[in-house]
């Protein structure tokens, strides 16, 4: 089995082969023989050579996996054939073309700091929603143009409510 | 002659409510829920021996409705009430209703709640009992008031912070850093005092310079005495809410906490205090001045790195007072016991990359950490709901060990166990603060966290990277396998999964 | 000038493989792990950062075989061993042949393990050293001696005690109480004897009235220093296993403490020993004579008893001093530092209903107590599977309070948290030990289990009687409809029954 | 649904009828509200009246139950109709008739305390079998005489193997 990774933005290439004790994984051509076993809970223990390692993945983010190893937890996304039409077909996630502002969850706009057609930079505070006695600022994920501004100060949102718009 | 207790409402939730019952079981005395539509399926619900329904999950029309608790007890024969932390705890109308009615409210006399709990009042009444105070203003900012409020704060001289009068934990607190930014932080501070405690009100201070939250716990019973049980430092906060707290603070000397203990006592005393109590000061960094900031008439937070220190049970204790029970030790008692150092880390559902959004959702495993030394107070387990209503701190882990460096060590080692899955948290974080360089030397300030803001959210590259990737890999290669038999575990695995991956989809604020 | 550790090799398996590598992490220093085919998938395996396979399930083809471990050390550059309890740690063959490879042996030197390692020649040591010890032979029973021990039997007298003289951990022990019971215990003792440490050879010695189990902690250093921890009471036994022990012991007063503490430390001087040891008392309950009984040349499974009221990491200390280090402590120190009380109850997969049967299997569910005072060592997790190749003790739980009966009732507490799920424990059976008139009294001995059998196993009416077949009938039907769905949690913990199901049925030995 | 339930050597008859909010559950007669919520690993949230509590309910021995309420673990058998009919049909379990005596687990058989054709009663030692370093005795079920005894000293015995049958 082939897999398309992508960690810390560097793409990797994984080979994956199944077979007695264990499985046999190349990555970008260097090879690892690997012993896992699955733990209840969806975690793994694995043996790579004399090295041992308790391992717990979590899949979130549209596919992104979150693998936790001791004191640091991997953030990568991986990717079958399956995955890679999909990724190719709607570029959804890519950070080309107009990006939805969503709430995040339920909750409620205190305040909203753009007007339709602002300039707006990458990171820059659009709209502050409280939620769980706190107000969160949901930030702009690229630079470009408020397009589309549906927030309303004061009003109450559902968990993914279209709030704004940038292109 | 003390009061016997037959039957404890615990008037909280979360972890608190746990930990309460837990010495409740100890004490071998039956006890009390309440609950929210939001938390039927709570763990507490289930740590007590009944339970009541108290209405919907907003707060404001359950835990902290006043008559609902109340009937509770009637209801249930409860004859005292434990009020944890937050909510009611702090409310003197809950505590007279509870006089009214019979029912043996665990904690200070509602006159000392008075006295302490509006800030401005706790500062008038500290400076008459000769407690040292940060410079700022003896009552809150009226209506229209805002103009003179801003020449006093141009008198006392910028940085200056905006704090709820009706305050506590950080909510309605901002750091003004000049004149300009009055009017907005005025107005935030204002919106989040309203939400937090119904109470819009906020005063000035002045702001001091390399600022450490040091705290000190008193203990008063009802035959006039009182004694203090050492300090906790509580500097390392993100926007005034505390992440990690111990005990003993590295600036505090013997002499020093010894001064700071005569002093909490004093203010303590000065209102007849009964209970367990906190006196909250401000100690500058440079000069090691201290400044009294507020008492928190309530068990805190951080009360196990006390207990752990000192060998106490606090809750035990405070149900031995609120009956009559008269303090079992002196201060000579303290000084003999206190022993070796105590840290804790609080453990919050909110996802440090996005900003610290709060991350409610289904924890569809927890794994806590075990061993010498260590202690958990949760209020979730595997399978638990971290409902959207109320605070995102899903529990608290804390160590006990001889020396500092051993304490951190073993912190981080439980840290590094502790796993939980379906909801996003701040183990990571936590594990780099205390990689700190800061905070190994326990050189630090209440801005630790917004100065090395970068470091702790950077990720860098793992030697274990490539083991990540195959690890991932294989992980996926058994989902698909199993998904494709359909097996069981597999597909229910899947659905949390997925569930996972809708919600922290969510979260990313697209 | 202390010896550096650069990775420690874990000799051992379980809870106390699991909690060594605890301690090693906090100590920064890398573990690795030895496991046989039976625990690829073990606890003690993913908690240390290297592992090597060495051979087949029994352990006499892998954990008990010198070569193989010291292979181990060479293939992942372990410089030290930390044999943990049981299997090599109190082989002093073993301790040489570290030597030998120039690996460091965590524990005492190979000679003081040879004097006490066999117990008729620790008892001629112990003599020599002024140490009292209970009348019987000094030679074990040689090949056809069996007439002359009998001879010496009646000399000293029944009721007596047959013991293995390679022995410890009560394996190849039996009470005699009459001549005609000699041949068939005399048998029995040596097969256990060869099973447990593969040497058949048994000595006599006299039984002790009132019999109490108190042993003292003892640690020296290779500078010379020697010193006591206090003690622990292990007087809860079945069969000769430890079920619960506690510290202090209800009957030891300072002054006993003190002169069974000084006899301890001159039997361990007698033998140059280094290291973290045991003298084993047996203390006759009418009058309080105190004999020894043997010293264990390794950490004890109940080490955490000590640890609690000591504040010590026993493991660290092993450490730092097989690395050369001083005894940080005096025995001053000691007396300053000791606290409160503390109790264990060790968690056996057995099942007391039927005659204590073993009861191997997968942990469907493992839920642990957690809170104030609260220690678990485990050696499994949800998920694990319990081997029928070793012990059957899956983990302990620790507890530490103020008093002994704050401590015994925080320990119930706990134990009502903790629940295991697919396999039968002995859970249930620990609470009821706990609220046996004589343990609350603190007054009792080692043939307490046995004399309150009855009352541990009777199961009378309960109050919940109508609520637990309500539950069950509920739980019934979810699982018929969700089964029917075919949902997916439901098949999978179906199949988890059946498991379980099976299991127990194999377990009623029918 | 109907339930026949034994518990403690007394049988009871149990009627449960799931409805809003949860479930009626009447035991002889007397009837319980109860709300119940499932936790993962198999145990319950119950509310009966004001009484709050959790339950673990473990299956065992052939349909038996042990059921874990806070401090106590009650041991019931729980039949419904087919549960019935496999009662009525294969007696195996029932104490009528000859009892077969199984190895508990893969073990070694250290003693045989009988011999075929000894009378033998309730609860007395049988065979002694050696696993998990222990030795353990295995008792009879019921009094009556040994008509089948295939246990040999020495020998290594596999789980649920036939070591005797009392009649």
């Amino acid at each position: 089995m082939k897999y398309h990774a992508v960690v810390r933005g560097e793409d990797r290439v994984i080979d994956i082969v199944k077979r007695e004790g264990g499985y046999k994984v190349t990555i970008d051509g260097r090879a690892l023989d690997i012993d896992a076993v699955s733990l209840k809970g969806g975690g793994l223990s694995l043996l790579a050579g004399l090295r041992s390692a308790r391992v717990d993945v979590q899949p979130g983010k549209d596919g992104k996996l979150a693998v936790l190893i001791g004191e640091t937890v991997h953030e990568l996304e991986l990717l079958d054939e399956r995955r890679m039409r999909m990724r190719k077909a709607g570029g959804k996630f890519s950070l080309e073309g107009p990006q939805r502002i969503d709430a995040p969850m339920p909750g409620k706009v205190v305040r909203v700091l753009v007007k339709t057609g602002d300039e707006v930079t990458e990171g820059q505070g659009i709209i502050v929603v409280e939620a769980m006695k706190m107000e969160n600022e949901l930030k702009s994920p690229k630079a470009g143009k408020i397009t589309e501004l549906l927030a309303v100060e004061g009003a109450a949102v559902e968990s993914g409510a279209k709030l704004a718009v940038v292109s | 002659r003390t009061q016997r207790v037959k039957k404890i409402l615990i008037a909280n939730r979360g972890e608190i409510a746990v930990r309460v019952a837990r010495t409740c079981r100890e004490m071998g005395i039956p006890t009390v829920a309440v609950y929210s539509d939001a938390d039927r399926g709570a763990l507490h619900v289930r740590s007590c021996d009944e339970a009541v329904h108290i209405g919907p999950a907003a707060s404001r029309e359950s835990y902290l409705v006043i008559e609902k608790v109340i009937d509770a007890c009637k209801k249930t024969g409860a004859d005292a009430i434990h009020p944890g932390y937050g909510f009611l705890s702090e409310n003197a109308k809950f505590a007279r209703a509870c006089a009214a009615a019979g029912i043996l409210f665990i904690g200070p006399p509602p006159e000392a709640m008075d006295e302490m709990g509006e800030k401005t009042r706790a500062r008038r009444k500290a400076i008459d009992a000769g407690v040292p105070v940060v410079p700022g203003m003896k009552e809150p900012i009226v209506e229209g008031g805002e103009e003179a409020a801003k020449k006093f704060a141009l008198e006392i001289g910028y940085p200056i912070m905006l704090k709820a009068a009706a305050g506590g934990g950080g909510k309605g607190m901002r750091l003004v850093e000049n004149p300009k930014d009055f009017d907005s932080s005025y107005a935030t501070a204002q919106r989040e005092a309203i939400g937090a405690f119904g109470d819009g009100r906020v005063y000035i201070e002045k702001a001091v310079s390399r600022p450490r939250h040091v705290e000190i716990q008193v203990f008063g019973d009802t035959h006039g005495n009182c004694i203090w049980l050492g300090e906790r430092e509580c500097s390392v906060q993100r926007r005034h809410q505390k992440v990690i707290e111990e005990t003993p603070s590295a600036i505090v000397t013997p002499e020093l906490r010894a001064e700071m203990g005569r002093v909490a006592v004093n203010a303590a005393k000065a209102v007849k205090y009964v209970g367990a109590g906190t006196c909250e000061f401000l100690v500058d960094g440079n000069t090691k001045h201290f400044y009294f900031l507020e008492m928190n008439t309530r068990l805190q937070v951080e009360h196990p790195v006390t207990e752990l220190c000192t060998g106490l049970d606090l809750v035990r204790w405070q149900i031995e007072i609120a009956r009559g029970g008269k303090l079992p030790w002196t201060q000579e008692d303290v000084l003999k016991n206190l022993r070796g150092h105590a840290v804790e880390a609080r453990l919050y559902a909110e996802n440090p990359a996005k900003n610290f959004l709060p991350s409610p959702g289904d924890i569809s495993e927890l794994r806590l950490s075990d061993g010498p030394g260590v202690r958990n107070d949760c209020g979730v387990e595997s399978g638990s709901e971290v409902p959207r209503y109320y605070d995102p701190m899903i529990g608290k882990l804390a160590v006990w060990a001889s020396t500092r460096s051993e304490a951190i060590d073993r912190l981080k080692r439980a840290l590094s166990e502790t796993v939980v899955k379906g909801i996003t948290t701040n183990t990571a974080y936590l594990k780099r603060v205390l990689d700190l360089e800061e905070f190994r030397k326990g050189d630090y300030d209440t801005g630790l966290l917004a100065r090395a803001a970068d470091r702790l959210l950077r990720d860098d590259p793992s030697p274990d990277e490539d083991l990540a990737l195959a690890a991932a890999a294989i992980w996926q290669l058994e989902q698909d396998q199993k998904a494709s038999y359909k097996a069981a575990p597999a597909a229910s695995e899947e659905s949390a999964w997925q569930r996972a991956g809708r919600l922290s989809a969510l979260r990313r604020g697209r």
